[in-house]
């Protein structure tokens, strides 16, 4: 086991580490909505429309207003 | 000094909402009870709502999630007041923090606000930031006049000290009513209902909770509240308050946890302001649940005693 | 026309600026809003970074200042309006006798500066506890020997009010660092028993003699100088807990002090916008009077015919204000020849 | 130990400021005046502790040495360090973007794991992070049954959270990513203390817990800032 930090990084610098670190937080904070992001979002909205009869009345009234994010998000092209 | 700027902004509601806080519903009921009653005696009807869940913030400063996931959680708590068109009155330092810190991130920035509004709309919801979040300490001063006519048990002779807690007058820089290191608005309600104030030296010192660090960093938590309870037991108040359920948590049950780790002796009962204030306007002994409290429970009962069940 | 100048202010820099401008035939009145001449020179006991009895040279100024032929000294007095251009101003001065005017050719502002009040400054109890003095009040206290007596602990705390965007200002006081020396210096030499200790962000200690000076304060008076911010100062049993860190060292650190002197932030003279505005001149952004260029043109306003001197343009010590006087003096004397 | 200034990530503070939401905000005005430390709770306790110094090598870009070490963990969130700090710097926000950073690195996971149970089993099943649950058995003895307080005091015996409620609150966490990352919190293999030679388990901050098998594997953090101190040191 390493003894200090230094050690425990070994060749990588931190340019490296903050490399890492940028892209990371890029990801989370992306206020983007590609097909990945999407997807993984839909196992949450089902269980709330599996929750009760009125969640699901809410999420179909949000129907209309999803549809252009997911064509956009399938073609990967804003709508003008 | 209380900024009287500050407090001539806080309006006088005939409704609020009141927020319930996580620790005060399920630890220490008596501040619910005490917060709702003595609203309604001072003539603000409280509100409540059963959709409203804990405020959102514990899981960012937890870290169990990113901030991306206490928004949402913030705006749909915010956005419950907003259906009643009312301003939200909340128990909790920590719950006045959050509420006020990610509602300000997210009024300004729009993009912020337009991707949490994505999400409320999917649940049928709007976040439009327009209820303000008051604490119920502010609250109270801002009826204080009210309280002074309504005093029917007055705490004659009882030795009450104040201990702020650090999210609502460190975080609150510039938004608290009160200047962040000689705080007095506390002080000023103890002497309406006819306390004492006893000053102690570490006054403004947190009470160590450090949010997580009474899990997971026990030692330095321990640490730091013995520290703070040395310098409250020197000047040996009759009550310590609060306006912080987690505080008083932290200041309540740490001093049992220390009488039997290292044999001391700490038996200072802690109350929230509330608690206090519920006191002061008489209401019913069981109300105030004393019972769940779990140090100096002897003491409390000697000063019921002495002022009055 | 008018071969008068008006100079606005009393302390060195005006006293300075009027004895010139006499010295070279010329015209002054000299108005001072307050009882007595020499301004906040007049309130130190000792100069710096020689260790000269400030008392007794401000006296010897004035006294050449009143003697002075041509000079009229006017206390008491402000500037209500002014009206006219370079050469041609005509001034009416206020007192307690009522009004007058004046037709003057040139102007020198010389206004001074103020001693912040650290009154926002409560996590350093200012206000709450007798023992946390400002620095000019621990002046009056050496001058009236009330210092504490005894194996005395006294913190000095530096940038109080400077170097501050949330409190007080951002801009660096110049000073503090080499007052803060000479009163840690006063406090040894008055209290040998005493232990001094001065919590400093940076030393700026710039010019001749004014490192020496305070090396000398640490080599000689052994007064312990702590790199580290003063985060709080708590009362306690009529002692003060002064709490710290040793940025040095990176460990916080506490003292128990018998008195807390606070070096708080020379700020702009009081009214000094409205008086601005009266000249129809230009101040920065703290309130301080604008220069039009601030390397060679120091003491030129932003309007023909009016100077600055001293310190209401910027934080100086007395050698630069009087230099300064000099200076807008001279450049007075060529509207009047 | 030697370290070398090239090896420093210099911009990344100003690359990170923009993208963090307004979370990250004034470090570059730090004075290093040390104001912060002079009055922090867990400084008083544990000197190695030390918001100055972490600041300070955030903004020189010193990730590493940030990143890896034990004291990004200590902090007390009690905002002091704001409400005193001349350049209004909110260090507190630093603290739990870089907690995020340096779990993406694979530190900290330990302490997260102890607070995962508050989000899983109590804010997302009932809507109250804080359980009626007690612990500690002193305490039980001591107050009793809490909902016959609850109902004394005039109140329901327990708070309930409406389903609807509970599913909103579920939606945005599986909407917002906490779900999937409170998964990955739960899969976290823990320092095996085992392997540990003394002079490791002095310096180290973590407790045994119960380890489980799963993709993330915790690395040990260093005392990155000097000395541990705090009286759980001082025995040792």
């Amino acid at each position: 086991m390493a003894d200090n930090f230094l050690e425990a990084y070994g060749k990588e610098t931190s340019r490296d580490v903050g490399t890492r670190t940028m892209n990371y937080f890029r990801e989370l904070f992306s206020l983007e909505m590609p097909l990945g992001r999407m997807m993984k979002m839909m196992p949450g909205m089902i269980k709330f429309a599996t929750a009760s009869k009125d969640t699901r009345e809410d999420l179909f009234k949000f129907m209309p207003q999803m549809m252009p994010m997911m064509k956009q998000a399938f073609t990967g092209k804003k709508e003008e | 000094m209380p900024r009287l700027d500050k407090v001539t902004q806080i309006p006088k509601p005939e409704q609020i909402f009141f927020f319930k806080s996580c620790v005060a519903s399920n630890k220490y009921p008596g501040i619910e009870s005490c917060g709702w009653e003595s609203l309604k005696i001072l003539g603000v009807e409280p509100v409540d709502s059963d959709e409203q869940t804990c405020c959102g913030g514990f899981v960012t400063f937890a870290n169990v999630a990113a901030p991306t996931a206490s928004m949402p959680a913030v705006a749909r708590n915010l956005s419950l007041a907003e259906e009643k068109n009312l301003d939200t009155c909340v128990l909790c330092n920590g719950c006045w923090t959050f509420l006020n810190e990610f509602g300000h991130f997210m009024n300004h920035n729009e993009e912020v606000k337009a991707s949490v509004n994505m999400m409320m709309n999917m649940m049928g919801r709007e976040y439009k930031g327009t209820s303000n979040v008051y604490h119920i300490a502010e609250m109270f001063y801002r009826l204080k006049d009210d309280i002074a006519k309504n005093v029917k048990r007055p705490l004659k002779g009882v030795k009450v000290a104040t201990h702020y807690g650090c999210h609502y007058l460190g975080g609150g820089k510039y938004t608290a009513i009160d200047d962040a290191q000689m705080p007095t608005y506390m002080e000023e309600l103890i002497e309406i209902l006819g306390g004492t104030v006893v000053p102690y030296t570490a006054n403004r010192e947190c009470c160590g909770t450090g949010f997580t660090q009474i899990i997971n960093g026990k030692d330095l938590s321990l640490e730091h509240t013995q520290h703070k309870l040395d310098s409250v037991q020197e000047a040996d108040p009759d009550l310590l308050i609060v306006q912080c359920p987690y505080c008083h948590s932290q200041l309540d049950r740490v001093q049992q946890q220390l009488n039997y780790r290292q044999g001391a002796n700490y038996q200072t009962p802690v109350i929230h302001i509330a608690q206090l204030i519920g006191l002061g306007l008489g209401l019913p002994v069981p109300k105030l649940a004393f019972a769940a409290h779990i140090s100096g429970r002897q003491r409390l009962e000697e000063v019921l005693d002495r002022i009055g069940r | 026309m008018s071969k008068k100048t008006l100079v606005i202010g009393g302390g060195i820099a005006g006293i300075t600026a009027a004895q010139k401008i006499a010295q070279n035939g010329g015209e002054v009145i000299l108005i001072e809003k307050e009882a007595e001449l020499g301004g906040n020179f007049a309130k130190l006991a000792f100069t710096f970074p020689v260790l000269g009895d400030a008392k007794a040279l401000v006296a010897k100024e004035i006294d050449a200042v009143k003697s002075a032929a041509g000079v009229e000294i006017l206390t008491y007095t402000t500037l209500q309006s002014c009206q006219g251009s370079a050469g041609d101003f005509t001034v009416e001065l206020k007192s307690a006798s009522g009004t007058r005017s004046e037709n003057v050719a040139a102007i020198i502002v010389a206004a001074g500066f103020h001693y912040m009040e650290p009154t926002a400054y409560t996590e350093y109890s200012y206000g709450r506890s007798k023992n946390v003095v400002t620095s000019l009040e621990f002046e009056k206290m050496a001058a009236e020997n009330r210092l504490p007596q005894g194996k005395a602990r006294v913190v000095f705390v530096h940038c109080v009010g400077s170097r501050d965007k949330a409190k007080g200002y951002r801009y660096c006081s110049k000073i503090c660092c080499s007052y803060s020396a000479k009163h840690a210096i006063m406090m040894k030499k008055a209290n040998p028993q005493s232990l001094n200790y001065v919590f400093y962000i940076d030393i700026r200690a710039l010019g001749k003699g004014y490192e020496e000076f305070i090396r000398s304060a640490m080599e000689e008076y052994n007064v312990r100088y702590i790199r580290g911010r003063v985060a709080k100062v708590i009362e306690n049993e009529g002692k003060l807990i002064v709490r710290a860190e040793d940025s040095l060292i990176g460990n916080p650190v506490e003292v128990e002090a018998d008195l807390v002197v606070l070096a708080s932030a020379m700020e702009p003279p009081e009214g000094s916008r409205e008086l601005a505005q009266v000249l129809g001149i230009a101040t920065d952004e703290y309130g301080f009077f604008q220069e039009t260029e601030a390397n060679v043109r120091p003491v030129n306003s932003s309007k023909p015919g009016i100077f600055l001197a001293g310190s209401c343009t910027q934080p100086m010590e007395i050698a630069a204000s009087v230099a300064m006087g000099g200076l807008a003096a001279s450049e007075a004397l060529t509207l009047i020849k | 130990m030697l370290e070398q200034v090239k090896d420093w990530d210099d911009d990344f503070y100003e690359k990170f400021k923009p993208i963090a939401m307004g979370f990250v905000n004034e470090a570059e005005k730090c004075l290093q005046c040390g104001k912060c430390t002079g009055q922090c709770p867990a400084a008083a306790v544990t000197p190695s502790y030390n918001p100055r110094k972490i600041i300070r090598d955030l903004v020189n870009g010193n990730l590493k040495r940030v990143l890896s070490s034990v004291e990004l963990w200590q902090c007390f969130f009690c905002s002091g360090c704001f409400s005193v700090c001349p350049m209004d710097i909110n260090f507190p926000f630093f603290v739990f973007m870089f907690r995020l950073a340096a779990m993406n690195e694979g530190y900290g996971w330990e302490d997260v794991k102890q607070l995962e149970g508050y989000a899983e089993k109590d804010y997302l099943r009932k809507g109250i992070t804080v359980s009626t649950f007690e612990r500690n058995p002193e305490v039980v003895e001591t107050i009793g049954d809490i909902s016959k307080i609850r109902m004394e005091a005039g109140l329901p015996p327990e708070r309930k959270v409406s389903d609807r409620g509970l599913a909103e609150i579920n939606m945005i966490s599986d909407l917002s990513g906490m779900t999937s990352f409170m998964k990955k919190i739960g899969g976290v293999e823990l320092l095996d203390c085992k392997t540990c030679n003394d002079e490791q388990a002095k310096r180290c901050k973590t407790k045994p817990l119960p380890s489980k098998v799963g993709k993330i594997k915790t690395k040990l953090r260093f005392y990155n800032y000097g000395e541990p101190g705090g009286k759980a040191h001082a025995e040792a």
